[in-house]
């Protein structure tokens, strides 16, 4: 036995911090997915002249729950002549690879499940790419016309998009070299300047390609619920419907993730390796503080004490935060943790402004239809993200040729983006161009052949 | 121990997927066993520290011909497939190839523990870590000891992707 | 594929069919019969859009025949809503009838009670007094702009655009308010009556009024500025659903879907009502006859139906509201047709007097009804988002498909 | 009020100019006082007995003289109801008449299409057509007498519209449309017994059907 023991406290202790990592995943995360809805709900609000949920909780800051609980209760549906085995499988499919995605996410130098797997991004991507197998299984699993144009349209989607995606992608790893998630970020401090700022247009396309991956407005055409209802969501109800909400939701972190680690520095607070902006460190804080007395402010407000209680609670909770934030910064003890916590914060607020980019897009702009978005894909997007690899090589060769480093290397790559931004304007004037004088067809082809 | 344990763990939902692959009757069926299949080999390939290919399984095999596969799958007529006859009657030819195989496998596997310098799969790879990332070791042999074939693959596949748009257009 | 695909466009786009060549044609079935919508291709695929889809407005049924998500043909079912409206009309005196028709096209209440008010009234052959017509076009046009602006934000919503419903809802609150304030009602209002009208304007009424009118005009740039530019609303609206002129005529299509089409035919102008007559304003009409054209079309007319509004309150006569008709309204014998230019096109009372109190016939002429015929040639060759966008570029309402 | 001809776009009359002036019935002495003088208030009240006074008259204008010239016996009847043009013409011919309106009288939209039940008459429906033209502005009534059971020619292949509005009035009112493409039932289910908006269909009739056979009461009343 006492070996046994002794087994567990060795693998605990060389383990503990991945094993704490997978632990908040897997139980946090639908909270956290929950409270982005929240979120969600509360700007769109804003955005549209009205309030948005307000009753469960002071602002309703109790509503995710009320509605999980919800989900949990609600009367579990199958329809008949659904296949029943797969029908039960798909969404836990889908669930199940947008979690194993986050294994390979790093929120800081520490926090990662997988943390010395050496093909760290293309783990990422590979694994959340087979979360389509439970959209397109569980739209033909439900036995309805709706779902299973709605699974089509998906897989088809998903399919166009990864290539424009990879291609963003394969552009921002030449600058790293690696494909080590650590690494690309460590690549970024020497370099100083992160690589969003260096491929501009790398970022562009796989932002534009992530929406579209995570079937996220103005490209959710497989849930469009205007046309297909629900798309592959349409005949499930109460937990497993919450699945695929949450796969979706948990998809949205893994992509903006990607894109922060890659594109925006990670966990690297906005210029890092310049001291004299060292004074930046206590942003965090700061914000937190600021949120905190917001809500001070809006204590007497509140309608009941309850209300009032649970508002005060929310200010201390901030302060508490804004205290951790602080301590690695002026105590000499906690300075070994600095970049986990402070990086961790920079990581987390650089995934949330990804997302409120994802959300302000869905409230303002119209769905795109199904054979234009093929087309924005095939003739803009993966073009666009094709010429760009190249360009980004040779301003790569060209800056070892010149022995630049850093920021100098702006120097090669801004022409380069330039070109990138040329070559899309004249690649989005062609397409528009062949599209009024052809009949829309790249859908039809994509059907018919 | 345990290596070998988790070894035989993804072997046998490889092997147990395979059977069941061909065995069901419902293709979408056949095609998520497959797909288990296909991961359990990307398992093996995992705990082999082969890492770059065990990716490379799971995004080409799994997320990319297996959905097209399945996306084949829920657009042709499965009804007519269904009451079709699912095995030829060659059934006994097929037995013989299929024992001749095994036997050839065997024979390997028997042979291998006399060759010096063989590994089983499973048995360990325990200086991996020290070696250079995947990616960089199979890019190095592609690029540099295997540059002809994988040119001549790459054309292959343009030749078969051609030819395939080419079929495409004259349908319609 | 690709050439029935080419043959769907050219009957989409580019027929322009003349009056005589109508006749030429043999089935003129425009719809899917029932055994033709059986008879499947290898790749097509009948789908049923509703009665519960969330975008056939209510409770349309569509079957769609696809190839692919293309759409060859289609077939509408309707009467989900059916309550026999025409028939409660012939068991009811002609001022009990009046609140009836408030729940045909329940989002223009107003423009309902006007038009059979209108046609009682022509009926009786006597004339409503000059203050209730002013006070009557006041309301009308207001209710034009909260129809629209009702059909806005679902058309947007449909097509994907989720903020302009709120955007028009805001505004369509002010004009409810409006009509709570003048009848204690919001949707149906049944604010009129055989002969003028139920109540006096209330006191504030021209100022409201006014006040709505000066901040409508910004109200419009905001919609404006999320979809009119909007590349993506371009692409889904621009050459979608295209009727032309010859069609929208032969088929009987009428409100802004055919001034869209390029006929500038309003009957607001064509045959004055109430008091249209002493107003200025435009007939916008599109060219293209597309989903964009009639949203053109209909963005052009909220500000027309402001401009009236605006020119109405300047000057609105004093007098008695009601002419006098007696309690018992006994119209001679004989019929009458009257049509007004409604939200949705041309809404028409056709009604039968056989000398007693109560109408021996009445027929209503929904424009609703009438423009949802040309649906399956709008939608033809188009994809099923498309179908999306054609149902609400027609504004239906449902309530009065069916009656 | 005005349903007199205009022109297509006539501009706008100047306000104080007799707003509403025009529809004053032309004929009938009999309810004349009743709206001459529409913009002034204080209006002599209407004849307290209503005689059964008919504003029916006969019309005798050009086209209807084009009209007989063409199809002679096959118009029946033209009259003028409150400065409404209505002309019933024989039911066999139709067909040829809508054409002969469509294309040579430029009557060019099909605005309404319906029918009246008259049980007591020998041809108890009129099936009523209203017509609109945009090049003259005018509208146009058009009624044909039809038995029960007898057919009538179908619009269809003159003004598309008819389609919808024939199958309605065959699905209220049982009129066969002949040569329509797919007369069904529109509005009511295809299981619907009678048609409701004849005279003799009693509306307590299905309520108590339904009853009797769902509830197993005799009257839901």
């Amino acid at each position: 036995m006492q070996p046994a023991v002794q087994a567990t406290m060795e693998f605990l202790k060389l383990y503990w911090v991945p094993l704490l990592c997978g632990v908040i995943i897997v139980a946090l995360l639908p909270l956290i997915a929950g409270y982005i809805v929240l979120v969600e709900r509360k700007l769109m609000a804003d955005m549209q002249v009205r309030l948005g949920p307000m009753r469960v909780g002071p602002h309703g800051l109790l509503q995710p729950i009320a509605d999980a609980l919800k989900l949990l209760i609600k009367e579990d549906i199958i329809p008949e002549n659904s296949d029943a085995l797969v029908f039960w499988l798909a969404p836990v499919l889908s669930v199940g690879a947008a979690l194993l995605a986050l294994a390979g996410l790093a929120i800081g130098p520490a926090f990662q499940v997988a943390q010395d797997i050496n093909i760290g991004i293309l783990f990422v991507v590979g694994i959340s790419a087979m979360g389509i197998f439970g959209i397109v299984l569980g739209g033909w699993a439900s036995n309805s016309h709706y779902s299973l144009m709605g699974a089509l349209r998906s897989s088809a989607q998903l399919v166009s998009y990864e290539t424009a995606a990879g291609m963003a992608l394969v552009a921002g790893l030449l600058f790293a070299g690696t494909l080590n998630i650590k690494a690309i970020v460590d690549a970024q401090q020497s370099a100083g300047v992160w690589f969003g700022l260096l491929s501009p247009v790398a970022l562009f396309t796989y932002l534009v390609a992530s929406i579209a991956e995570t079937n996220r407005a103005p490209f959710d055409l497989p849930e469009a619920e205007s046309e297909l209802v629900a798309g592959y969501m349409t005949e499930f109800s109460g937990f497993r419907w919450a699945l695929y909400f949450l796969a979706e939701y948990t998809n949205m972190v893994v992509v903006a993730s990607v894109a922060t680690t890659l594109f925006l520095g990670g966990w690297l607070r906005p210029f890092a390796s310049v001291h004299w902006l060292d004074f930046l460190d206590y942003f965090p804080t700061l914000l937190m503080v600021l949120i905190g007395v917001y809500c001070l402010i809006r204590v007497p407000k509140q309608p009941s004490r309850v209300h009032q209680l649970f508002m005060l609670a929310v200010a201390a909770l901030c302060f508490v935060v804004a205290l951790v934030l602080l301590a690695p910064v002026i105590l000499p003890i906690a300075h070994p943790f600095k970049a986990g916590i402070l990086g961790s914060f920079w990581f987390l607020l650089k995934v949330g402004l990804y997302l409120y980019l994802f959300m302000w897009l869905r409230f303002t702009l119209p769905r795109y239809r199904f054979d234009q978005l093929m087309r924005l894909g095939w003739h803009f997007l993966i073009p666009l993200s094709i010429i760009n690899v190249l360009l980004v090589g040779i301003a790569l060769i060209a800056g070892s040729y010149f022995q630049l480093q850093g920021w100098a290397l702006l120097l090669a790559t801004t022409p380069a983006a330039v070109i990138g931004l040329v070559a899309a304007i004249v690649l989005l004037s062609v397409e528009q161009k062949t599209h009024s004088a052809a009949a829309p067809s790249a859908a039809a082809d994509f059907y018919g052949g | 121990m345990a290596d070998k344990l988790i070894f035989y763990f993804f072997a046998a939902i490889a092997v147990g997927g395979a059977v069941l692959t061909v065995t069901r009757r419902n293709a979408v069926h056949s095609a998520i066993f497959l797909i288990t299949s296909l991961l359990a080999t990307a398992g093996v390939f995992l705990q082999l520290r082969a890492e770059f290919l065990f990716i490379v399984q799971i995004i080409l095999y799994v997320g990319g011909i297996m959905v097209l596969f399945v996306f084949v799958i829920m657009l042709v007529n499965l009804d007519v497939s269904l009451q079709q006859l699912q095995f030829s009657r060659q059934k006994w030819v097929a037995l013989i190839v299929a024992l001749a195989l095994a036997g050839q496998v065997g024979v390997m596997f028997w042979s291998a523990e006399k060759l010096p310098g063989q590994i089983l799969p499973g048995v360990t790879a325990a200086a991996a870590d020290r070696l250079p990332p995947n990616s960089e070791a199979v890019a190095r042999s592609l690029f540099s000891t295997y540059l002809l074939p994988f040119e001549i693959a790459s054309i292959l596949l343009l030749v078969a992707m051609i030819g395939a748009v080419v079929m495409a257009k004259k349908r319609t | 594929m690709g050439e029935g695909e080419s043959g769907h466009r050219k009957r989409a786009i580019g027929e322009y069919r003349t009056a005589g060549e109508v006749e030429g044609e043999t089935p003129l079935s425009t719809e899917v019969t029932t055994e033709h919508i059986t008879q499947l291709g290898a790749d097509e695929l009948v789908i049923n859009m509703g009665p519960q889809h969330p975008s056939t407005h209510g409770v349309l049924r569509v079957k769609l025949k696809l190839d692919g998500e293309r759409v060859i043909g289609s077939e509408c079912v309707i009467g989900y809503l059916h309550r026999g409206v025409e028939k409660i009309g012939e068991n009811r005196t002609y001022q009990q009838f009046a609140p009836y028709v408030d729940r045909m096209d329940y989002v223009a209440a107003v423009s309902n009670g006007l038009g059979y008010c209108e046609a009682i009234e022509k009926l009786l052959v006597v004339e409503a007094p000059p203050r209730a017509r002013v006070i009557r076009t006041i309301l009308t046009e207001l209710q034009r702009i909260a129809s629209h602006l009702l059909w806005l934000g679902t058309h947007a919503l449909d097509i994907g655009a989720l903020t302009p419903l709120f955007y028009c809802f805001r505004e369509r609150e002010e004009i409810l308010k409006i009509f709570e304030k003048y009848c204690g009602a919001r949707l149906t209002t049944h604010a009129f009556r055989i002969g003028g009208l139920q109540y006096e304007a209330y006191d504030t009424l021209e100022k409201d009024v006014e006040r709505f009118c000066k901040d409508f005009t910004s109200r419009i740039v905001e919609y404006e500025d999320l979809l009119t530019q909007n590349r993506i609303w371009l692409g889904r609206t621009k050459g979608v659903g295209i009727l032309s002129a010859a069609d929208a005529i032969a088929y009987g299509v009428t409100g802004p879907v055919l001034r869209a089409s390029g006929v500038k035919w309003d009957i607001r102008k064509a045959m004055p009502y109430a008091a249209y007559d002493q107003y200025k304003f435009e007939i916008p009409t599109g060219t293209a006859g597309d989903t964009y054209d009639r949203y053109m079309v209909r963005m052009e007319e909220m500000r027309q139906s402001r401009l009236i509004c605006l020119q109405a309150i300047e000057n609105i006569p004093t007098g008695p509201i009601l002419a006098k008709v007696g309690k018992v309204l006994k119209p001679p014998a004989g019929e009458v047709y009257h049509a007004i230019e409604a939200p949705k096109g041309e809404l028409g009372y056709y009604v039968v007097s056989d000398g007693t109190v109560q109408p021996y016939r009445v027929r209503i002429r929904p424009p609703s009804f009438v423009n949802l015929e040309a649906f399956d040639r709008m939608v033809r060759g188009h994809l099923v988002a498309d179908v999306v966008a054609i149902i609400g570029t027609l504004d239906i309402v449902l309530g009065e498909i069916d009656r | 009020m005005a349903d007199e001809p205009k022109e297509p776009q006539p501009p706008p009359v100047p306000p104080g100019d007799k707003p509403a002036s025009t529809a004053l019935p032309s004929a009938p002495a009999a309810k004349a006082p009743d709206a001459k003088a529409p913009a002034a208030p204080a209006r002599p009240a209407p004849p307290p007995p209503k005689p059964p006074v008919s504003l029916q008259t006969p019309l005798n204008n050009e086209l209807v003289a084009r009209l007989r010239g063409k199809f002679d016996a096959a118009i029946v009847e033209a009259i003028e109801d409150r400065k409404q043009a209505i002309v019933t013409v024989a039911r066999e011919r139709l067909g040829e008449i809508a054409l002969y309106l469509r294309d040579e009288e430029k009557f060019d939209m099909l605005s309404d299409l319906t029918a009246v039940d008259w049980p007591r008459r020998e041809k108890r429906f009129d099936v009523v057509l209203n017509l609109y033209s945009f090049a003259k502005n005018e509208r146009l009534r058009v009624k044909a007498h039809a038995a029960d059971g007898e057919k009538v020619p179908s619009m269809t292949g003159v003004w598309p519209t008819a389609n919808w509005l024939e199958r309605e009035v065959f699905d209220m009112f049982g009129i066969i449309f002949e040569g329509h493409p797919n007369l069904t039932r529109i509005l009511l289910p295809e299981e619907w017994q009678g048609y409701p908006l004849r005279k003799d269909y009693d509306i307590l009739h299905q309520d108590t059907a339904w009853v009797k056979e769902n509830l197993g009461i005799e009257s839901g009343q």
